[in-house]
């Protein structure tokens, strides 16, 4: 049997130990979009020993374009993304193990991963969820690799130890205007060059190599050549809640309430009942009965069809509301629903 | 004389990629003064101050010769 | 029906307007290994009217830590790469004409694909071909995007037009001791890395923004973090024989004679029998069964075994030498065996 | 006063980096024979030499303060 990691063991950074060293490590990717989806290949293929993905969504058609992991038929059966990921990552490299979690990265599930994984790969799509990866990974001592894309831009900065600043420096007052990929879109060469830098990243930490991680912010832009790369040391904030003298880690703290946001790229709600409510796909089919509205049931959720809109209650008691933007409508739609 | 660079969004809103406008000394807090004033909603954007290549606070001085960018965050993934 | 191009035509630098050349268009990926397979997916992705694929070698379990189209189970099959490939991008995206040529690019095949397509992408790994590309596209003036990698660097270069160096410009001599994959090995991400850089030329290209094109060559490290642009226009030879004022392209004069080629990255010998004997598989077969050799047939090839090596003869009368390095002593078995 | 930078392989045969050697005038030739003279085998490998960020031919003049870097080609892919 040939040596699938030969070349791997050839390249003198990474060499036979930091081989063994990936293929004993565990990786959390947090998102399975066009970042995780590309991060978690390339792992998946160097022989990382656990991969954990989480990811709340399925596979769409206008997803195809820039997330490698998926296909045709995945987008026509509406596959959890974790799920069609963990698939095509088997017939790609047996040996490692893919857990797929198909859910909501809220505070709680972060921190539990942070706790077991050796790095957390974001390949999440907003700032909420980056601050909450931030928190944990402080908390648990581990570090994390910030991507982003929109558009052709490209922007990665890995954060390790507490002692430069961390994301909650970098954005202490969330954007209330920012670019995402609804205005701007996005393409897939801005992706790769993303999930590529993240990935030498990871490489780097788990052979041991940490001299060689970014210190800086890398902004590149594919399209019009631009490579930049910014040092953030000088805005580290003493007083951070975070990575300051004394943390609360705001963003761990669990609110029992509704949660309700809406999706990068398209015109979808999303609605997370608060603890001690959770919706059926019995209730959802019982829902869609009792108004004759037409709906559809899968193992993983009940599609009901809404005056224009695609409303998707998955197992967990998660509702997804396609053709909505604003969270407010989609908060009403929810309460007349299902009360 | 500083040299101004505008990242995404900005480059948009100010219709050019780079300027040089005079300067004598002053804090980042000035600057973004004047371009709020020189660029009408600049400031209901989001972006990093960065001078000379470092991410900086308001606070922090710019002097004759810098070279200071405006780089919005970036969200997607 | 969702758009899946959506995001592709909210990107400004492409547009509606952008993303209907891409479906129009004809591309050619020489090579179908590790930079080939990631821009095949890719382009395949993007919506790319028409892709060629043209590829000598088929899928090995040492290729699939950085080949991001194949699977374990097309290592287990030795399907031919364009075979796997095209398979993949089928159930990718159904809508792109694949075309899969299964054979060594010479410069005969090189010449026909240039004059066919709008552009050609390099996913080659040796210096040779790329000076046939290069040839090839000058004289049917069309561009080509230089792409390789090795360890954790890349280099991308756009050649467009004949105002600037070419390839031959810059290689008017081949190395003699150069770096390879099997002396440094290769990583997934500098793959990912130059593979993104390529595609994005090819799209700006495509849609007519010639403007951005990369006028550098790009050298970059993904492990150490450099980053650099340097400029080729001094080195352009005014007697160059590809780009100079008197041109007779000398990569596109074939020579009949049986070539011998080594791979890079593995102990393997490539011999093509002059012109005038091909070989068949019966003929495979039936030296195997004279000389009492294990082998094994398949629609693509014979696999023969051979005092530790493994020879494979392709339908086209190719052969294939695993377990040998050196030319001369692969071309003393073949005449040995077919005499 | 000029500096070199070692790419690559070049890297490997040197040991260093990067260095900054005394130099008034002379072309890229003369450098070249400098660095094989002080590093024996550099001339076996194969190399582009980049002035100031542009690759250049052996004819071309280094002048001091400039900056040149040898880089391997690279044919993997």
């Amino acid at each position: 049997m040939e040596d699938r990691y030969l070349q791997q063991k050839r390249f003198k950074m990474l060499g036979t130990e930091g081989q063994r060293k990936l293929q004993e490590a565990n990786v959390t990717i947090i998102g399975c979009g066009a970042l995780g989806s590309a991060a978690a290949d390339i792992l998946a293929r160097a022989g990382i020993g656990t991969i954990i993905l989480v990811d709340r969504d399925y596979v769409e058609f206008s997803n195809l374009h820039r997330q490698t992991l998926y296909t045709e038929q995945d987008a026509i059966d509406m596959i959890p993304k974790v799920e069609a990921a963990k698939r095509r990552l088997y017939q790609v490299n047996h040996h490692v193990a893919v857990e797929a979690i198909f859910d909501h990265a809220d505070a709680q599930m972060v921190e539990q991963f942070a706790g077991r994984s050796d790095i957390i790969v974001d390949g999440t799509d907003n700032f909420e969820t980056r601050l909450i990866i931030n928190d944990a990974c402080l908390k648990h001592q581990i570090p994390w690799i910030y991507g982003a894309c929109v558009g052709s831009t490209s922007v990665v900065k890995s954060f390790h130890g507490d002692s430069s600043a961390c994301f909650r420096c970098l954005l202490p007052v969330l954007p209330a205007m920012n670019e995402t990929c609804t205005t701007s879109g996005v393409i897939a060469p801005a992706v790769y060059m993303t999930a590529a830098y993240q990935c030498a990243e990871v490489f780097k930490y788990l052979s041991g190599d940490i001299d060689h991680m970014h210190k800086e912010l890398v902004w590149l832009d594919v399209w019009t050549n631009q490579h930049h790369k910014f040092g953030i040391e000088k805005i580290k904030r003493i007083n951070c809640p975070s990575c300051g003298e004394k943390r609360t880690y705001p963003s761990l703290k669990r609110i029992n309430q509704t949660k309700s946001t809406s999706f990068c790229g398209r015109s979808t709600a999303q609605i997370i009942p608060a603890t001690g409510r959770t919706l059926t796909l019995d209730d959802g089919e019982h829902v869609a009965n009792s108004q004759n509205l037409p709906f559809k049931r899968t193992p993983y959720f009940v599609q009901i069809d809404y005056k224009g809109c695609r409303l998707m209650l998955f197992a967990n008691g998660r509702l997804l509301f396609h053709g909505i933007q604003d969270v407010n409508e989609a908060n009403s739609l929810y309460h007349q629903l299902f009360g | 004389m500083i040299h101004l660079y505008y990242f995404a969004q900005m480059k948009e809103l100010t219709k050019k990629k780079a300027e040089t406008i005079s300067w004598t000394a002053g804090t980042v807090a000035e600057l973004i003064k004047w371009a709020n004033e020189t660029y009408p909603g600049f400031t209901d954007f989001s972006w990093h101050v960065a001078v000379n290549e470092e991410y900086v606070l308001e606070t922090e001085p710019i002097y004759s010769g810098d070279s200071v960018a405006f780089i919005p965050p970036v969200s997607g993934g």
